[in-house]
This record gives structure tokens, C-alpha cells and sequence, in this order.
């Protein structure tokens, strides 16, 4: 019955080495989903883990050594194997070239070798957790990384390989946006999820072979000494610091700048409405992905560090929140006089305007330098990157993938069920960390396996959150899976969207396009094409 | 300038609380305000703008950019946010410049403890005494790993480097016990490394400097050694009930036989307890790592005496 | 942007003079920098060093990588990847050469040998502080 | 879209592309964006290297001298020249000249030998001094503070462009090859122009890493 299914990119050709060695970006894309997936299983359980651990002060479930191991491999997979790929590779991979009207990424076979070093990485990664786990915070700071008897090589390793395949997404999508766009296809005229992951691509090529050479001086510390991070060999631990951040930092906007793009497309999709200042979201993408360069050291305002470069540094990142702003107000803006429908990826949509909101009006409370000396290392800090990353990445990533699910299987997930799970993770989430702001306030610092009584009960408050937090993600788990194999069927334009990648069917053939796609209108026509939804 | 204790807050017990506090409020109440902005109009939009999917969807009329609005809230975020940042730079300027008529104090922190040396000769251990209305320099360096000297109250925060001199002040403002906190992640006693401000009136800390480390020398050796064993940070590392902390336990240990890690065996007398007090690394007990620091300096052979003492008396 | 250029279906080629004399030039720059090194000129050879080089990376850049003749947009990216590293250089720069400004620490260094605390001593190590 | 075009597509010409001159633009492009990463790559030890050698220069200056000044113009000669070949080989292929390509692509080969060649030489003598890095340096004849930090960077820096010198032989190599077996026309010749950019950058690392260890220290 079903023809587009059997012509799907899902079913042609079939067999397991047909995926495995497969050049198709829309394929590739799905492996990458689930290595991300899997990875975001490890570091969860990882994460509920070391929440339980905190439940009560002192010894609750595990001693302070696999404690340490618990939170260092919960922040490095889920920064490193799950959060930096999650969007780009998963999402960017599958659309890119569908949203520019192309067949495939610029170089095919570069983007399969990706998620082959993307695997060899993080199965370094993990297996730095058999060899005697690691300690250090995803950080690395010298010279506790260099004193550590943790498995700290393989693990740099696995980052240091995860790095390259990261750069080769990145380079692919430059290229690609550069050069395979439908002739027509101008820039002012590319969906804002693409200038998203173009200045997410630009990011990803500066920043990560800084971070490559960091952890290769590192690996050179800890095995013959060099002297340039460890200060028993006369080194800097400041300035790791710096080496690190200058990649670390910059990371932060890959993670979130493919989230405001997909938050553009969603909030336009859901108002029926042109976004508002298209050129000011777009430019400020670009803006962001510049200044990100410029602010690493607000991570150091009390690592001694001299003061002039803390008060640079604190200056720069006052002017990366601005953009940020401009990117909140505008999409406001848009729901001004929309036809707004509330369907699960804009009630995930409209969760990360509340909480990033949140999380960029707490971050101004960090770059202020004085402020900045009280909460420095608190939960006040967990709580902040919680919110831009979780609420914030994770929230878009939910919203993109729920939105172009039908896309990506051809089946709807059950609308009810993943209403529920919103509520679920959006009350889960507030309760988690909404908690940590007044915690860090009070003075509690982070990384603590044990805490004085007066922190307590916020702490419990906290765990119990997460609990709810990880009971929506498993509810998640199991109507996605299950809409696969039993879903509803979709149409090809279930939301009534204007980007290209909605005019062609739905799964799409293995050549996206059955016929080469025209550009009647622009991506955020609403005003001048009425465009009907069509499904099944 | 004295502020009490907020849901956000621990009491301001320095001289620079009061103007930190006045720009993290001036911070909470701004962005509630902003924040307050973004979810009444998100709100209301969602229910003035509700459409059903019953509905058909027709073509939407709205402003597709607006120069006026989007330079709005381009040009206040900016001058609300260079406001911060001068008033933020301000205080931070003045939480690095200490003042001339400081006394100084050198801190060392270590896995696990904190080590404070006076310029009269006296050592502390984890308990830093500091006169009331007296502005204290801190001149700070790790022996091991960076650490970081965090004490709420105060609102000060610096990292501690191995092999560097940082510097951090405060001039206490009330009479009080505070927490000190190590905030800079630094292994499996990072969160014991807590130590306590004590604040006391010019008067006390006077007598304190006469009587040396708060007294204890006229009780019994053991509870001499007893509360040295905490007051050192002993019990960071080590139980005495038994059980696997980072060090061993050490109740009942004396007299008995031990395994090494160098493969030979020690009977614990009074000089291995010494040794391991004063050269830790001397002698390794199998199945632990060789983390502790020398106490050398800061006990004396009175103190070591006494805690020998105790360690005899534990079963 | 970037409209299909119909007209070059064939390479540009540079006339063999051109390489060879680049060529040249970069040998005969490498001689003079050699040279140089040996007159003291103190912190100026530092100078003179780096300058030779860029002329030289410049050389190489433009004529044997085509940047003066190719799409302009690796020229651009050449130079953002300059910019990017001199923001690297320059911002770290800021601190390391700054720091010890507020605080005067009449200590002697923990170790004398670490190079990182020159700046932050006010008295040269060897001297006894009273 | 594919099918009914197959016929006039030129053999290189990859399914996804559509004319020969986007793909080989496309793949240019690719390739200045990997030449940016290996340049903040090697950035990151440049950064090491001033920041290092700003904090005691008198160190730097006296260890650079144990740096062989006459083994290091030779190599610089041997790069630059390799460079030259390079770019010369490509041309010859632009004009239709395989022969001639193939003769200068066999000189760069030789000369990327010669200078791994030159540099075990230098390697081998160090660490016969004992000037090893970190905490394996024993050699005691410099004056200066932590000369091992000179060192250190010394071998990182040359060691990391080892690598890469290593990594373009295979390239070359490779590309000498398809060059040989006839790969390559005046009309597509993408893939050779690629390996050339990237020796070029081998290159232009070296032309700044000689002077700064080398010449000042």
C-alpha cells in the first residue's frame, strides 16, 4: 500500500551494511541519533546518580572517589558525546541539505568517517570509565589532571578524537551552505535553523583544534612533563585554563546556537507567521558565534588571572548578551498577531523561551565581576549552564526532533502522551534546578560529595526533581519508540511549514527531491501564501 | 555595611558584603522585571493569538520587522548591562586593592585542610582567628593542587595556586563563627576541606595570641590529642571508628603489625606514628595512596605527644 | 553569491617565471633572516625574524596557494583563521603580562626557578627582605 | 534528477554535484577550512611560545643556541624547495605535462624525506645531551630558569610538524601515484591541488617555527 514508504530513504536499499556504509545524510543522521541517545542514557544515569548520592549529606550510595568519577562522566559524555553533536549532527545532518534544496552534504563520504571517529572516540571515552574512571571534572584543570591516577590519557583521548569528528561536521555544513544551495537560494532567503548551523559550523572549525592542542599538551604534561600546564615542572595552571576555555567557552554557543535556529523555525511554524526582523535573528547568530571568541575568561574572575584581563573579559561578555536578547524580543515579536497552535514542539518551544530567558538573566549575574567572586563555583553556576544547556539545547533538541519526527519515520508520535511527557520534564527540570539558585547563593559550592545540614533540604528538593526530570525522558522513550513501529501515519506537511523540506514526500527517497524542488516562496511567506497542512 | 540574611543570601558579614549584595539585588530585581516583560507577553500572546486546528489557516498579517522596536531593545539591554558591568568592575577593584593597615596572614591550603600562619609564630589548622573591624590580608598558595578560599559571608573568593602567591582580603564586621569552603575541585576530600572563621572582639583575639592555639596544653594528653584530631583536620582522612576513609582507620592500630606498600611490615610504635605524622610519605599503608601532607610546623612534639596519646588510648 | 563562473572551465595557470621567482625570493629571504640573527639587535632581531617570516608566509600564500587569484572566500577564511589565533595570542597575553598589578608581595617566590612568577615578585629573588 | 543526466556527466563529477567546476570549488574551500584548523592547532603552541617566552626571555635566548642553526637553514631550503616543486607540479599537470609532473612530484617526496632525515639527526644528538623534554631533560649547560620548558616546546612544536611532514608523504605519495596512473587532466586535477595546498601549509609553519626556535629562541 504504502509506495512511499517501500521508495523511502528508510527502506532503499536495505540491509544492515547498507546502513553502516552508507553515504546518505539522512541515514546518517539517524546513526548519529542514536549514538546520542545512547550516550544521553549513560550520562543520565550518570546524572540521577550522583543526584541520589546528594540526597542526604555525607555517604548516601557510593564513596567520594566514584562520586567524583559519577559527576567528571556526567559532564564530559553528555558535554562532549551528547550535548555538541546532539543538534547539528542528528538534526543539521538530516535538514541541511533537504532545507537548501541540495541531494546530499558537500562531501558525503566525509560526513560517514564523522560518525565513524564520532564511535571511536566515545568508545575511548568509555572505556576510560573501566580503566579506573576518571576524577578531574570534564575540566582537566592542571595540575590535578596531571597528578590524578584516573584513566585521564584515554579519556582525553576519546575528547581529542570526538573533536575531529565534530570539526568535519562543521566544515561539511560551511561548505555545503556555501556551495550547494539551489541556484535561487540566496542567504536572506535560507531558514534561520541553517544561518543557526552556519555559525555553529564557524565555531566548531575555530575552536575545537584549540582544544585538540590542549589536550595533547596535556597528554605531553602527564606523560613526560613539559612544563607549560604543571607548575612542579615550573607550568601555568592559569594558563590551561585559558587554552581550555578558549575552546570551552565557544563550545557553549555550538550548543546553543543550533537551538535558537530551530526555536526560529518553530516559533514561525506554530504562530503561522513571518518571523519578525529575519535579518536581525540571522546576523546576530553571526554576531554571537564572533564574541563567543572574546569572553572565555569570565570562566577565570577568580583563578587568578590579573585584573585587567578579568575587567576585559568581563566587558566582552556583556556584549554577547545582547544578541542573545535581541534573538528572545524578536521571537516574541513573531507571536504578535499569529494564529498560534500549541502543539507538542511549540509547547517545547515555548518551554525555552521561559527557561532561557532564565538562564541568559542569571548568566548577566555572573559576567558582573564583583557578583561573579560570590557565586563562582556554586550551584548558582550548575544551576545557570543547567538552564541554557538543558533548558535551553535540550529543550530545542526535543522540540526539533518531536517536529520533524513525522519527517524523519513517516508515523506521528501519540500527542497526548508527549504533552504529558512536556508538562513532566518542564516541571521536572524547574524543580531540579530552580532549587541550585538559592543554594549556590547561600554558598554552597559545587563538586561536594558532602554537604553541611543547613543545605539539605534544597538538596533533597533537588533530587526529587530529578527523579521526575528522568521518569519524563523514559515515558519519552518509550511513545517515540513505539510511534515507529505503530505510529500514525504522516502526511508530507503536517504543520502547514514554507521550508523546502516539507514539499517533498514524506520519508523522503534517498535523492530527497523526486523532482527538483522549486522556490515558489520564501520559508516565512505566511503573509503573502496560505499553505495548508497536509496530512493523513 | 551590615546585611542580613535573605532567601538568596547568607547574613554580609564583611565590609565588602554590603556593596556586593546591593548589586546582586539591583541584579534579582532588574531581571525580574525583564523576566516579568517576556512571560506576561508570552502569555498573553499564546491566549490572544490562540488558534484551534479545527480551523482552517489562512494567511497571517503582521509587522515582518520594525527598525524603532528591535533598536529598543537592542539599546537598553546594552546601557542596563554596561551599568552592571562598571558597577561590578567597581567593587571587584575594590575587593583586590587591600588596604594599607592590613594584618597579614598566610594561608595554605593542602588535600584536605587549610593552614594558617600568623606572624606571631602561631599555626592554625582549619580555624582562622581574625579580630573584629581589622582589615586581613590573606596571602594564599597551595602545596599541592589549586584550591579555592570561599567564605560566603564575606563574599570573597580566590583561588589558591600551587607555587604562586594570591592575595584576598576582608575586614569582618560582627563577631561570629563562619564557614570556609575550598571551591575549587580538588579530589576525594574536596568537600571535608571546610574550615571555620572565627570572629572575635580585639580584646579576645589579643588573649588568643597570648595562649597560643586556644589552650587544651593543661588537659590530659588524650583529650589534648583528641581535640587536636579534629582541630588538625585529622578526621578528614582518617575515622576512628573503623572504618576505609582516604587514609586508613586508626583505632586500634598501636602495637599491631602492617602491611606496607613496599611489601614490608612495621609494628606501629610511637616513632612510626611520629614518622607518619611528620614524614607521611616515609612509610605507605598497602591499599592507600600516599595523598597526606607533612605536619611538619604545624604540631609540636607536646602536640604530637598528645595525639600519639590518643591514637593509644582508641580501641 | 557566488555565480557559477561559466567562463572558467579551465585553470588559471601561472607563467612558470612566476613560481620560479618566488621561489627565489624565498630562498633569498631565507639567507637574509639567517644572516640577520647573527647581528645583535636585541629585541629588534625578534622583530626582523617574525617579519621576514610573514613576508615569506605571505609569498607562499598568495602565489604557490593561488590566494591572490582564487575565489576570494579562502582568502577570507586564511584570514579570519589569522584573526582568530592573534585574539588567542592577545587576549592570554593580557593576563600573563599583567598580573601582580594590585598585589605587592615582599615574599620571597616559593620557587625561584618557576618562570610564571616573575611578575608577581616585587624584589629580584636573590635579595633578603628585611 | 540523476538518471536521464548520467550521460553527459563527467567521470569525476560525484552524484551529488552538478557541475565539475562546484564540485572542485566545493573541495578548495574543504580544504581551507581543515588548513584553519591545523593553523589554530599549531596556534595553540605558538601561544605556549610567546606567553613563555615573554615571561623569560633570557632563558629562551640562551637555550636556542643549542639549536643547530646551520641544520635548520638546510632543512628551511629543502621545505621551501618542496614547496616549489610542488606548485610547479601542478602546473605541469594544468598544462597536460604528466611526465614533468611526475618528476617534480617525485623531488617533493625526496626532499620531505630529506628533511625528516635532517631532523633525526637533530633529534638523535639531543638526546644524546640529555635536552630532552620535561622531566626527562638532564642537560645542565644552559643558563636561565626551567630550560626544560624551552625544550618541551621545542620538541612539541617540530615534533607535532614531524608528524605532519609524515602525514604529507603519504598524501604525496598517493598523489603521485594517481598522478602516474593518469587520474589527473588539465580539466580535473582537484584532489592533487588539495595535497598541494596542504604541503604548502607544512610549509608555512615551518617558515615561522625556524626563525622562532631557531634564529631569536
Amino acid at each position: 500500500m504504502d509506495t512511499t514508504f517501500e521508495r523511502s530513504y528508510l527502506k532503499t536499499p536495505k540491509g544492515l551494511a547498507s546502513w553502516l556504509f552508507t553515504l546518505d545524510h539522512k541515514r546518517i543522521g539517524l546513526l548519529y541519533l542514536f549514538g546520542i541517545m545512547g550516550a544521553f542514557l549513560i550520562g543520565g544515569v550518570f546524572a540521577l546518580l550522583v543526584r541520589l548520592e546528594l540526597f542526604g549529606p555525607d555517604k548516601t550510595l557510593m564513596d567520594a572517589d566514584t562520586y567524583n568519577q559519577f559527576f567528571t562522566l556526567h559532564g564530559a559524555i553528555m558535554i562532549f558525546m551528547f550535548i555538541i553533536p546532539s543538534i547539528p549532527a542528528t538534526l543539521g545532518n538530516f535538514l541541511l541539505p533537504q532545507m537548501i534544496g541540495a541531494r546530499d552534504v558537500a562531501f558525503p563520504r566525509l560526513n560517514l568517517l564523522s560518525w565513524y571517529v564520532y564511535i571511536f572516540g566515545s568508545v575511548f571515552a568509555v572505556y576510560s570509565i573501566a580503566a579506573g574512571g576518571v576524577d578531574t571534572g570534564w575540566t582537566f584543570y592542571t595540575p590535578y589532571s596531571t597528578e590524578s591516577t584516573g584513566a585521564v590519557i584515554s579519556m582525553t583521548l576519546g575528547i581529542f578524537i570526538l573533536g575531529f569528528s565534530s570539526i568535519f561536521t562543521g566544515l561539511n555544513f560551511i561548505v555545503t551552505i556555501h556551495k550547494m544551495r539551489l541556484p535561487g537560494l540566496t542567504w536572506y532567503k535560507l531558514p534561520l535553523f541553517v544561518w543557526g548551523l552556519y555559525a555553529t559550523a564557524i565555531i566548531q572549525v575555530l575552536a575545537t583544534p584549540v582544544l585538540g592542542i590542549t589536550l595533547l599538551l596535556l597528554i605531553m604534561e602527564r606523560t613526560f612533563g613539559i612544563g607549560i600546564f604543571d607548575p612542579a615542572m615550573g607550568g601555568d595552571p592559569v594558563l590551561y585554563q585559558h587554552f581550555f576555555w578558549f575552546y570551552s567557552h565557544p563550545a557553549v554557543y555550538i550548543m546553543i546556537l543550533p537551538g535558537m535556529g530551530i526555536i526560529s523555525e518553530l516559533i514561525a511554524v506554530f504562530s503561522h507567521r513571518r518571523i519578525f526582523g529575519y535579518k536581525a535573528i540571522a546576523y546576530s547568530s553571526l554576531a554571537i558565534a564572533f564574541v563567543s571568541f572574546l569572553v572565555w575568561g569570565h570562566h577565570m574572575f577568580t583563578s587568578g588571572q590579573s585584573e585587567l584581563a578579568a575587567t576585559i573579559f568581563s566587558f566582552l561578555t556583556f556584549l554577547v548578551g545582547i544578541p542573545s536578547g535581541i534573538k528572545v524580543f524578536n521571537w516574541l515579536a513573531t507571536l504578535y498577531k499569529g494564529k498560534i497552535t500549541l502543539d507538542t514542539p511549540m509547547l517545547y518551544a515555548l518551554s525555552f523561551l521561559f527557561l532561557f530567558t532564565i538562564g541568559g538573566l542569571t548568566g548577566v549575574f555572573l559576567g558582573a565581576l564583583a557578583v561573579d567572586v560570590h557565586l563562582h563555583d556554586t550551584y548558582f553556576v550548575v544551576a545557570h549552564f543547567h538552564y541554557v544547556m538543558m533548558g535551553g539545547t535540550v529543550m530545542a533538541f526535543l522540540g526539533g526532533l518531536h517536529y520533524w519526527w513525522s519527517k524523519m519515520w513517516g508515523r506521528h508520535y501519540s500527542e497526548r502522551w508527549a504533552k504529558i511527557t512536556c508538562a513532566l520534564i518542564f516541571i521536572g527540570f524547574n524543580v531540579t534546578f530552580f532549587s541550585q539558585f538559592f543554594l549556590g547563593a547561600k554558598g554552597m559550592p559545587r563538586r561536594y560529595y558532602n554537604y553541611l545540614d543547613q543545605f539539605q533540604p534544597l538538596h533533597a528538593f533537588s533530587s526529587v526533581g530529578s527523579l521526575i526530570l528522568g521518569a519524563g525522558f523514559v515515558v519519552m522513550a518509550v511513545y517515540l519508540i513505539f510511534s515507529i513501529f505503530k505510529g500514525r501515519r504522516a502526511g508530507t506537511n503536517p504543520w502547514g511549514a514554507m521550508t523546502l523540506e516539507w514539499t517533498n514526500p514524506t520519508p523522503p527517497p534517498p535523492e530527497n527531491f523526486t523532482e527538483p524542488p522549486r522556490l515558489e516562496y520564501g520559508p516565512y511567506d505566511y503573509d503573502r501564501v496560505a499553505v495548508e497542512r497536509t496530512d493523513t | 555595611m551590615d546585611t542580613a540574611g535573605t532567601i538568596f543570601l547568607p547574613p554580609g558579614s564583611s565590609t565588602l558584603a554590603g556593596d556586593v549584595d546591593a548589586l546582586f539585588y539591583f541584579l534579582v530585581y532588574a531581571s525580574i522585571a525583564v523576566f516579568g516583560i517576556v512571560v506576561f507577553a508570552l502569555v498573553f500572546f499564546i491566549i490572544r493569538y490562540r488558534h484551534r486546528r479545527t480551523e482552517k489557516l489562512a494567511t497571517t498579517q503582521g509587522p515582518s520587522h520594525s527598525l524603532r522596536l528591535e533598536l529598543l531593545w537592542s539599546i537598553i539591554p546594552t546601557i542596563l548591562v554596561i551599568i552592571v558591568f562598571v558597577w561590578g568592575f567597581r567593587v571587584f577593584i575594590r575587593m583586590h586593592v587591600v588596604p594599607k593597615d592590613a594584618m597579614e596572614i598566610k594561608v595554605t591550603g593542602q588535600k584536605w585542610f587549610w593552614s594558617f600562619d600568623y606572624p606571631e609564630g602561631i599555626a592554625t589548622v582549619n580555624e582562622l582567628v581574625v579580630p573584629v573591624g581589622k582589615p586581613v590580608k590573606l596571602l594564599m598558595s597551595s602545596s599541592d593542587v589549586i584550591h579555592s578560599f570561599f567564605v560566603p559571608h564575606f563574599r570573597i573568593k580566590m583561588d589558591v595556586l600551587p607555587n604562586r602567591y594570591t592575595v584576598t582580603w576582608f575586614e569582618a564586621i560582627r563577631p561570629g563563627n563562619y564557614d570556609l569552603f575550598c571551591a575549587e575541585f580538588c579530589g576525594d576530600g574536596h568537600s571535608d576541606m571546610i574550615g571555620k572563621v572565627r570572629v572575635v572582639s580585639e580584646r579576645e583575639f589579643a588573649e588568643w595570641l597570648e595562649t597560643g592555639t586556644a589552650g587544651g596544653e593543661d588537659l590530659p594528653p588524650e583529650q589534648y590529642g583528641a581535640s587536636l584530631f579534629v582541630g588538625r583536620a585529622c578526621h578528614t582522612c582518617h575515622s576512628v571508628e573503623g572504618q576505609r576513609m582516604i587514609g586508613p582507620a586508626l583505632n586500634g592500630i598501636f602495637g599491631k603489625e602492617h602491611a606496607l606498600a613496599s611489601g614490608e611490615r612495621v609494628i606501629a610504635d610511637e616513632n612510626y606514628l611520629r614518622e607518619s605524622i611528620l614524614e607521611p610519605q616515609a612509610k605507605i599503608v598497602a591499599g592507600y595512596e600516599p595523598v597526606m601532607p607533612t605536619y611538619q610546623g604545624l604540631l609540636n612534639d607536646r602536640q604530637i605527644d598528645a595525639l600519639i596519646a590518643y591514637l593509644k588510648s582508641l580501641e | 553569491m557566488n555565480k557559477p563562473a561559466h567562463h572558467e572551465s579551465r585553470p588559471h595557470v601561472l607563467p612558470l617565471r612566476t613560481y620560479l621567482l618566488v621561489a627565489f625570493a624565498l630562498l633569498v629571504l631565507t639567507v637574509v633572516t639567517v644572516a640577520v640573527s647573527f647581528v645583535p639587535l636585541g629585541g629588534a632581531n625578534a622583530l626582523v625574524a617574525v617579519g621576514i617570516a610573514s613576508l615569506k608566509a605571505a609569498l607562499v600564500a598568495l602565489f604557490f596557494m593561488h590566494l591572490l587569484y582564487d575565489k576570494k572566500i579562502n582568502l577570507i577564511i586564511f584570514l579570519v583563521a589569522l584573526s582568530f589565533l592573534t585574539v588567542f595570542i592577545a587576549l592570554t597575553m593580557f593576563d600573563t603580562l599583567t598580573r601582580g598589578g594590585f598585589d605587592i608581595i615582599t615574599r620571597d617566590p616559593i620557587d625561584p626557578d618557576a618562570v610564571i612568577y616573575r611578575d608577581t615578585i616585587s624584589a629580584p629573588p636573590d635579595t633578603t627582605t628585611d | 534528477m540523476t538518471a536521464d543526466h548520467a550521460h553527459d556527466r563527467p567521470g569525476p563529477l560525484a552524484h551529488h554535484f552538478t557541475e565539475l567546476e562546484q564540485q572542485s570549488d566545493s573541495v578548495k574551500m574543504g580544504m581551507w577550512i581543515f588548513l584553519l584548523t591545523e593553523i589554530l592547532l599549531f596556534g595553540g603552541l605558538f601561544v605556549a611560545y610567546t606567553v613563555f617566552r615573554a615571561w623569560n626571555e633570557e632563558m629562551f635566548i640562551n637555550a636556542h643556541k643549542f639549536l643547530d642553526i646551520y641544520l635548520g637553514t638546510i632543512n628551511t631550503i629543502v621545505l621551501i624547495s618542496s614547496s616549489a616543486t610542488v606548485a610547479l607540479a601542478i602546473r605541469a599537470v594544468q598544462i597536460g605535462d604528466r611526465r614533468k609532473a611526475v618528476i617534480l612530484l617525485t623531488a617533493t617526496l625526496a626532499l620531505a624525506v630529506v628533511f625528516l632525515v635532517v631532523k633525526y639527526f637533530e633529534y638523535s644528538h639531543k638526546f644524546h645531551l640529555g635536552q630532552l623534554p620535561g622531566k626527562y631533560y638532564t642537560f645542565t649547560g644552559v643558563e636561565g630558569s626551567n630550560p626544560h620548558i624551552f625544550f618541551g616546546i621545542y620538541f612539541a612544536t617540530t615534533g607535532l610538524h614531524g608528524l605532519h611532514v609524515l602525514g604529507g608523504i603519504i598524501v604525496l605519495g598517493w598523489m603521485l601515484f594517481r598522478t602516474a596512473r593518469g587520474d589527473f587532466s588539465p580539466e580535473y586535477h582537484t584532489p592533487l591541488e588539495a595535497a598541494g595546498l596542504y604541503w604548502h601549509l607544512v610549509d608555512m609553519i615551518w617558515i615561522y617555527l625556524f626563525p622562532l626556535l631557531y634564529l631569536i629562541g
